[in-house]
Order: structure tokens, then C-alpha cells, then sequence
């Protein structure tokens, strides 16, 4: 078993109108020196398997057919084994 | 003649499509659930608008997994006509049916309201009975309808005519006020303003219903 | 699981009293209706059935001075929603309901839940939803947090209506200091039915199911209905509950669902409530109690999203976007099989039982066993002391203002330039308006006015009230608040057919606050007799005060009338240069 | 200067419809052993400033007040310097 955190996010060329809204609204909250906000997505899940190459395989695929459109957005992963008998 | 009207879980325009083909054009119109696997028998596919599967995740995003889209993709290949309208068009560009993808609104929220379109090509199957550039006003409902391609998609798209409809203010942010667009065939248009909305005076107005009426002709005429 | 304390616990430590019971209200259930003391669920079920929110314990001796029947009167308060008449066999029904104190803590799904709330109530009568209003008021748009109220409240209004495809055609938002700590969001739903369709959420006929179906229950809003029976204070925040998060889309196919239950196998179904304030306890007792039966629920099979639930979570929980069905024996499979094509759970829970008696097993025990009747019909009454407030002597002493216009163009834009008078389309333009092409006068104008498709009727509807006009007289204001809502169907080419309501005020504890919501009472009942429009539906919000200072008494008028003909239909707007001008009335 | 990345989720006694939703169109794909899906927000910023330890401060402070609704959410951040002169 694995526990799986995917991030999709805009590519950097897609504007983030949302991500600029947040940014004001930081900045009228009276909080300064934040700049560059970016919102994206995140996944977590767990994934059922032993064999580590074969569940980031299985991520990938689940990311470019679902999780992300390849079209203006990105995606990264964290992979990480859980004990199982846990 | 007969027109599929699509229905997917979430789906909400599916209805107002049906009887703009039913009660205002007289042809006939059907609702194929998103689990059929064939498109047998229709002369044209639509596409409606809504929250298919609630727009989780992206509007769109799900809605392209489901069974009825293997048989969309190769009726749009024989050539036949599809129409996306609001998710119908963001469901065709997840599919691939159509280039670019549609982002959140500028604005960050949903819009409703009835804005001016100018007709960029009037030649397509869809767009034959509206004059070159003519100024037309159609009803928008949408949250997502922010038209993004990159730059060399965006050149493809100009240099083939592919751009149906563009917004005659920047309504939402999208690249080059682009509101629908073809595929390199022409058989396949994806739109965010709703033609089904305008096709009684008493709504507001008509200028939707060209768009079902020059379909109809070319079908009849067999084809472009 | 939490270990529970035992009822004589329960006595000694008061934790009643926690949940809203009072002193008197748990003897009184300990010595004359059961005779025995209340285990932890059945507190926990007393506490909720006979809040305010459930019981109208406190409002129910005003309530009955509303006129409720008259000639076009289908359904008259006590279902889901009021109906109405409209011939040929059709009929409108319609009801508004508050969601004040769930969008306090979390406005976009605060707002967004009491939507989809307010949609069950219509179909759950059979009826198909046309259409949505509201009626919101926030405090001055000059800081930032109520600029964040608005922005949510207004997305959470469009985020559920426009996914489940539902035009939002009208409604109202007013802006004054005495919201600023307690918002008001109210929310009305219309829907058209044919007359032969019309359901009514009672439990018939021993030996038939109980169902559930829809989203699976979560802690979601435990206590939400004493909850909202509570003043906000500023040291109760963390006590609050979670959050309910709606869920359009689910609600969308369990719309889809219950519609085609109800209209294509009338024969299945005996009778259909949704699970709303008090979830799972108010709708099941409640159906038992209007059709005299009573009821045995197994609640392991309540479809669970959490795990280790106790009997009284899953009773208490208002997890949203669930129905409660009795589905007649013998169908039960039939039942299943059609709500499994929309992907929805419906499971049976229980059956109707001839001995009027709520029987609830857990876990292998029986851990309740009340009389229906405890729960619904013998929920106390109380005659609140009114007292008139001071200031009403102080108005009354005070010489009739005449304003002094020196500029009458600076004195206009000023006008325009407040927030309550300004136009609001940056906020209504979040919401699709037109989806289900019948709307036929979209926002902007007095009433919205939708056509009923097929006919040549169409339907116009308006939310309306003016709380300061209330503070200065609240029967006065009572009867302006009706008068403006008539004005405006009129003003359509409606003719006005029956209101509904969403009453908010203060803590009814306080006569002043009582007194106020009696005297705007008795003003709304005098309007609807002259206007002819009976309340067929509503709903009744206290408690909307923060340290201890109240709203303005706010009585949402929601009315809708009938055009005969869609030629009749009139708008606001001048139509041409050289038109005449008319100034009729005084 | 600090990259700061901030993830906000649901609480997990509050329903999500959109893991529910993404989870059974993952199944429908054809990927099995996928399980417990959750969808949240990320946002990704830079904040000016020399002392992580303000840094952090500001941060949560920002979580609370605007990114994160504490009656139903909750979040983490993960916080990197990065080095000036770059
Ligand atoms: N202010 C009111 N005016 C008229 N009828 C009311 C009012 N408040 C409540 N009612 C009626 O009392 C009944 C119970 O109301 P309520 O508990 O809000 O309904 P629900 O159980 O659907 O939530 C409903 O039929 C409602 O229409």
C-alpha cells in the first residue's frame, strides 16, 4: 500500500486569475511581501500494491487520463510506502 | 431527420435542446444516455450544456470517460455533425474532438447574461445562414468558458477558418474573445453561448435559431 | 464509540440542558410521557423534536393568525410546501426556507445547502422544480469581512442552483448595520405539478418499507436544528458543529430519481419526505405521526460515511441530499433497481408499524422506544410575555420628518449610490437565470415571471420586506412588506394567488422581540385577508441576535401570481421616447 | 525569501464530493486499488523575508484568516529558503 499526493497546477504560460484574487486579498488583509501565488489541486490517496515502480506507473497514467489536462496544466507526485500490517 | 441529444449524469440543458429541435425546428430529437454505445440512425449528435458529473475535477473531465463517447468520436470521423454547446463544448475539448481547453472566467465566478457574438465564419455547416460578421446576441450561463489554446494552436485555428464565434468584448478572458470553434473538418463546433436559449421571441430572442435551421439544410442538401 | 452516560446520568448531570432542552421540558418528559427517564438517544431525539426549529413551540400560537384557505388553496401549511390552484389541473407549489445561522459559519455552503434544502421540500410534494428565489441581508458593504459574505453567499446561491439546473429568477439583498454580525439568507423554491401528482410525506399501512435513499450520513450539522434555535456569542465557536457540504450534483439524480418515482410508479410509493432540519428523526416520525402509525428503524442499515456512529449521530445528523420514502410491500426491489440507474443508494431501514410506537435498534439493542406522538404532537406550546419595545413610545412622540431637498439631482445619485437601492446585476448575474428556457422576465425587473411550457399561463414571483419599516412598526411594516410583494406581481400582470414566509427574528425569550414578531404577524395576516393571498407555506427563524442585539424583525414575503396568458406580461422598463408617464395610487 | 507551499483539505468527517466523484471515475477507467481519495487546494507563493521562523508565523496566520475556513478545513505548509541571489 501506498499513500500517493498528486499536485496539478497550471502551466506557468496559463494565466491564474484566481491565484491573483487570493493575492489581493492577502495584500488588503494588511500582510505584505507575498507575491507569485499559483492555485492548484491536490489528491491524496492510497494505491494498493508492492511494488513501487509499477504504482508511480500506475499514477502516471491515472494523472495524464484524469487528473491533469495536458493542455494547460501540470502535475507532480509524492509516493510514499505505508507498513502493511498496519 | 433525427438529432441525439446527449444526456449525462448532470447534464441540465438537455431538455432546452429538445424542444428547440422538437417544438421550434419540427424535427425530431431523442435523448441517448451517456451508457449507450451507438449512434445509429442519427443524422446529427448535440452535446448539452450543464454540470456533467457536477464539473468535479474540471468541467468536462469525467464526462469524456463515459460509453457513449467512443461512438461520438467515430460518428464526428465519418464526418457527421456534433455540437457541443457550454459543457458540451468543454466536454469536446477534453475528448480532443476540439483544440484548446476552457478556464476558470476571468472574472473568478459564474456569468449569465445575453452577449454580443460576431459570426467569424459564416461558411461553416452551422453558421451558413447568418451573413459574414454579422452581430448576433446570445444568452452565456458558464463558469468555465475562458477559450485557451497556445500560440501555435491559436495560428492553426485562424489560418483554417476553425473560429466559429468570438465575443465582441472580452466577455471572459478568452484568447482572441474566441466563443466556439471547429474542428480542422468542420463537422464538429464547440460553443460557450447558448443558441437553444434564443429560439422564441417571447425568451428574448431568435437569434439562435439560424444555427438549427442551417444544420438542417445542409443534412438535407447531404452534407456541406 | 464513546462510552454513553446512562440516563441517570443524563438527570443528574443535566446534559439536557447542553441540547436545548430546559428544566421543565425534561421533567415533563420524564414524569407525564414516558414516566421514566429518557435514555441518551431519546434525549437526544426529544432535544431536537421539540426545538423551535421542529416544533414551532414558541411561534405556533402566532402562526395560526395567518389566513391559510381560500379558493385556490391545494395544500395549506403542514407538508413540505403549500399549493395552489392554477387550473387545468396544474398546480404551483412553493415554500422558503432560512439557512441564517449555518451560512454565518461557512457562507458559500450555508447558502448553497439551504438551496438544495428548500428544492427537496418542492419535489418531495411530487412537484418539478421552475424555479429559485432569495432574500439576503449583510451588514454595510464597507468592510472587508461582509464583502467576503456577500462573495460567498452569492456564489453558494449560483454554485448549487445553477449545477442542479434550476433558474435563479429573483430575489432581493438589502444591506444594513443590525445584519452585520447575523446575515439572513433565505431561500424559495417554485415548482409546477399536475394535481393527480401530488404526495404527502405520511408512513401508511402497516407492514410497508421505510427507505432511505440518497447521500450516505456523516456527522454532518449534528445539532444543526437546535443549532439554529441558538444565539451566536462570540465564545461559541469551537462547540459549533461541522459543516454541512452540499452536494448539487447528488442532488440533481436524487431529483431525477424521486421525480420519476413518483410520476411514472405511483403504485410503489405510499409516501416521500426529505430528511431536512433533525435529519433522519424529524422526517421519519413525522411521517409516522400524519398518518398514525408507528415505525421500527434498523439503523445499521443507514448507508454510513463515517465510521463507529452512535444511534443518536445517526438519527441526529443532517447530512444533506437524503430522502426518507415508505415504498408500499412488495416493491422494494422495484425500488432499489431505479434509483441504482442514477448510481443512488435506497436501502431499506425499517418498517410501518400499527402500534404508534418509534422503535430505533443498534447494534443489536433497542435504544428507543417512544410513542410517535412524544416526539411530534405533545412537543409543548409556549404563550411568550410580548412587551412593546421603548422606542416604538419614542417614535410615536417624535414630530413626522420632512425632508429638506435642496439639490434634488445630488439628493437622487445619492440615493442610487446606496447599496440597498443600487442595482444589484454584479451579484444576480452569478446566476444562470434562464436554464429550462421559460423564463420569460428575467432579474431586473419587479416580479420574475416564468412560463409554464405547453400552456399559455406563466407564473410571476417576487421576494420582498423592508425590516427598518418593521423596527419603526412592525404591523405596519407587516402589512408594506405583503403590499410591496402584491406591487410587484401586479406589476408583472400577475394576479396574486398566496405567499409563503421566512420570519426572522431576535430570541423570542424577550417580549420585545416576541412582541415584534406577533404585532408584524398580525400586519402580514390583515394584508394577505385585503390581497386575498392566504400563506400556504414557511418558516420561522429566532435566535438571529449576536451578544445579545437582535435584526430588525424581517419577515420575508415570498409571493407568487398567475398570468393567464403570456401576451399579459408586463416589464419595468420605458419602451419608447414619447411614451406617456402615469403616476397612479397616492 | 522563502517558497512556500500550502495544501487545505477537508476536514475528514466532512463529506467531499469531488474525491467520491473522481475516485468512481478513476474505477471506471479501469484502475483498481485506488481508495480514500480526497481533493484540497494548494496554492504555491513566495514570501520575502530572512527569518523563517516570522515567515511561518505570517503564513499560518494568512491559513487561518483567508486560505483555509477552520470550521471545516484543515491545512499544511511546507516552507524552503531560497537562497537570494538567484
Ligand atoms: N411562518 C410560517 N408561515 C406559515 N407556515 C409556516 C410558517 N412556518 C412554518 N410553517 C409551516 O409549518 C410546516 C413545518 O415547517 P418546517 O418545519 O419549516 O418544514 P420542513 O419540515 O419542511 O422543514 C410547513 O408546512 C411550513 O409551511
Amino acid at each position: 500500500m501506498f499513500n500517493v499526493r498528486v499536485q496539478v497546477t497550471y502551466k506557468d504560460s496559463v494565466l491564474d486569475p484566481q491565484g491573483q484574487a487570493v493575492q489581493k486579498a492577502i495584500e488588503r488583509l494588511g500582510f505584505d511581501g507575498v507575491s507569485g501565488m499559483r492555485i492548484g489541486k491536490s489528491f491524496e490517496m492510497q494505491v494498493a500494491g508492492d511494488d513501487q515502480a509499477a504504482v508511480e506507473k500506475k499514477v502516471a497514467q491515472i494523472c495524464d487520463q484524469l487528473l491533469a489536462n495536458p493542455n494547460m496544466e501540470q502535475y507532480h507526485y509524492d509516493i510514499q510506502k505505508v507498513a502493511t500490517n498496519q | 431527420m433525427k438529432f441525439a441529444v446527449l444526456v449525462f449524469p448532470g447534464s441540465n440543458c438537455d431538455a432546452d435542446l429538445y424542444h428547440a429541435i422538437e417544438d421550434v425546428c419540427h424535427e425530431n430529437a431523442e435523448y441517448v444516455p451517456y451508457t449507450a454505445t451507438s449512434l445509429a440512425g442519427f443524422d446529427t449528435v448535440l452535446v448539452p450544456g450543464g454540470f456533467s458529473y457536477g464539473d468535479y475535477l474540471r468541467s468536462g473531465a469525467i464526462a469524456k470517460l463515459a460509453p457513449i463517447m467512443t461512438a461520438v468520436k467515430t460518428f464526428a470521423a465519418a464526418g457527421k455533425p456534433v455540437i457541443g454547446i457550454c459543457n458540451g463544448f468543454q466536454i469536446l475539448t477534453e475528448l480532443g474532438l476540439l483544440p484548446g481547453a476552457l478556464l476558470p472566467n476571468r472574472q473568478t465566478h459564474f456569468i449569465c447574461d445575453t452577449v454580443a457574438l460576431n459570426v467569424t465564419n459564416a461558411g461553416t455547416m452551422f453558421t451558413q445562414h447568418y451573413m459574414p460578421n454579422e452581430q448576433i446576441r446570445l444568452p452565456i450561463a458558464h463558469g468555465e468558458g475562458n477559450y485557451y489554446c497556445d500560440a501555435e494552436t491559436l495560428e492553426r485555428l485562424k489560418v483554417n477558418h476553425q473560429i466559429a464565434f468570438t465575443y465582441q468584448n472580452d466577455v471572459n478572458g478568452s484568447l482572441a474573445n474566441i466563443a466556439g470553434v471547429t474542428n480542422e473538418a468542420g463537422n464538429v463546433l464547440g460553443m460557450m453561448p447558448h443558441p437553444e436559449r434564443a429560439v422564441e421571441t417571447l425568451l428574448g430572442s431568435d437569434d439562435g435559431q439560424r444555427l438549427f435551421a442551417a444544420l438542417i439544410t445542409s443534412i438535407r442538401k447531404g452534407g456541406q | 464509540m464513546l462510552k454513553q452516560p446512562t440516563a441517570a446520568e443524563i438527570q443528574a448531570t443535566k446534559l439536557y440542558q447542553q441540547w436545548g432542552l430546559s428544566d421543565d421540558e425534561y421533567e415533563l418528559i420524564r414524569t407525564k410521557i414516558l414516566k421514566r427517564l429518557p435514555n441518551y438517544t431519546e434525549t437526544g431525539l426529544f432535544s431536537v423534536m421539540w426545538s423551535e426549529h421542529c416544533s414551532y413551540k414558541n411561534s405556533k400560537p402566532v402562526l395560526k393568525k395567518f389566513p391559510t384557505s381560500g379558493q385556490h388553496v391545494l395544500q395549506g401549511p403542514g407538508e413540505g410546501a403549500g399549493i395552489l390552484d392554477i387550473g387545468d389541473g396544474q398546480a404551483v407549489v412553493f415554500k422558503a426556507e432560512s439557512h441564517n445561522h449555518p451560512s454565518a459559519v461557512e457562507p458559500y455552503e450555508g447558502a448553497a445547502t439551504g438551496v438544495g434544502g428548500i428544492i427537496r421540500d418542492i419535489f418531495s410534494m411530487g412537484a418539478t422544480p421552475i424555479a429559485l428565489l432569495n432574500s439576503l441581508r449583510f451588514g454595510e458593504l464597507t468592510d472587508d469581512h461582509t464583502k467576503y459574505l456577500v462573495q460567498e453567499v452569492v456564489a453558494g446561491i449560483g454554485g448549487y442552483g445553477n449545477c442542479i439546473g434550476i433558474p435563479t429568477v429573483g430575489g432581493e439583498i438589502g444591506f444594513d448595520p443590525c445584519y452585520q454580525t447575523n446575515l439572513l439568507v433565505n431561500a424559495m423554491c417554485v415548482g409546477v405539478i399536475d394535481q393527480k401528482d401530488i404526495q404527502q410525506g405520511k408512513a401508511r399501512g402497516a407492514g410497508n418499507s421505510v427507505f432511505y435513499v440518497g447521500a450516505k450520513t456523516g456527522r454532518d450539522g449534528i445539532h444543526g436544528a437546535t443549532f439554529a434555535s441558538d444565539e451566536f456569542a462570540d465564545g461559541k465557536a469551537t462547540q459549533r458543529s461541522a459543516v454541512q457540504v452540499g452536494d448539487p450534483f447528488m442532488e440533481k439524480l436524487l431529483m431525477d430519481a424521486c421525480l420519476e418515482l413518483i410520476l411514472k410508479h405511483p403504485d410503489w410509493l405510499v409516501g416521500i419526505q426529505d430528511m431536512g432540519a433533525a435529519g433522519l428523526v424529524s422526517s421519519t416520525a413525522e411521517m409516522a405521526e400524519k398518518a398514525g402509525t408507528g415505525m421500527i428503524l434498523n439503523l445499521d442499515l443507514v448507508p454510513q460515511r463515517e465510521i463507529e456512529m452512535s444511534a443518536y449521530e445517526i438519527m441526529l445528523s443532517e447530512s444533506q441530499e437524503r430522502m426518507a420514502l415508505c415504498v408500499k410491500a412488495g416493491h422494494e426491489t422495484d425500488v432499489v433497481a431505479l434509483f441504482e440507474r442514477y448510481d443512488l443508494d435506497a436501502v431499506r431501514i425499517g418498517e410501518v408499524t400499527e402500534s404508534q410506537q418509534y422503535q430505533l435498534w443498534h447494534d443489536g439493542q433497542l435504544v428507543a422506544d417512544l410513542p410517535v406522538a412524544a416526539l411530534t404532537s405533545d412537543a409543548p406550546i409556549y404563550h411568550k410575555a410580548q412587551t412593546e419595545p421603548a422606542r416604538i413610545a419614542e417614535f410615536k412622540a417624535m414630530a413626522p420628518y420632512q425632508p429638506v431637498i435642496n439639490d434634488v439631482k445630488r439628493t437622487w445619485l445619492d440615493l442610487l449610490g446606496q447599496s440597498t437601492i443600487a442595482d444589484k446585476r454584479s451579484l444576480y448575474s452569478h446566476y444562470d437565470a434562464q436554464v429550462k428556457t421559460n423564463t420569460v422576465v428575467l432579474p431586473g425587473s419587479d416580479a420574475a415571471v416564468v412560463r409554464i411550457r405547453g400552456t399559455k399561463k406563466a407564473l410571476a414571483m417576487t421576494t420582498d420586506c423592508n425590516g427598518r419599516y418593521l423596527y419603526l412598526d412592525p404591523k405596519v411594516g407587516g402589512q408594506m412588506a405583503v403590499a410591496e410583494a402584491a406591487r410587484n406581481i401586479v406589476a408583472a400582470g400577475g394576479q396574486p394567488l398566496g405567499i409563503t414566509d421566512c420570519l426572522n427574528y431576535g430570541n423570542p425569550e424577550k417580549p420585545e422581540v416576541f412582541w415584534e414578531f406577533d404585532q408584524s404577524a398580525q400586519g402580514i395576516a390583515a394584508a394577505c385577508e385585503v390581497f386575498d393571498t392566504p400563506v400556504i407555506s414557511g418558516n420561522v427563524s429566532f435566535y438571529n441576535e449576536f451578544n445579545g442585539e437582535a435584526i430588525y424583525p424581517t419577515p420575508m414575503i415570498g409571493m407568487v401570481g398567475l398570468i393567464r396568458d403570456t401576451a399579459d406580461i408586463t416589464t419595468q422598463d420605458f419602451k419608447s421616447a414619447g411614451d406617456l408617464i402615469y403616476l397612479v395610487g397616492q
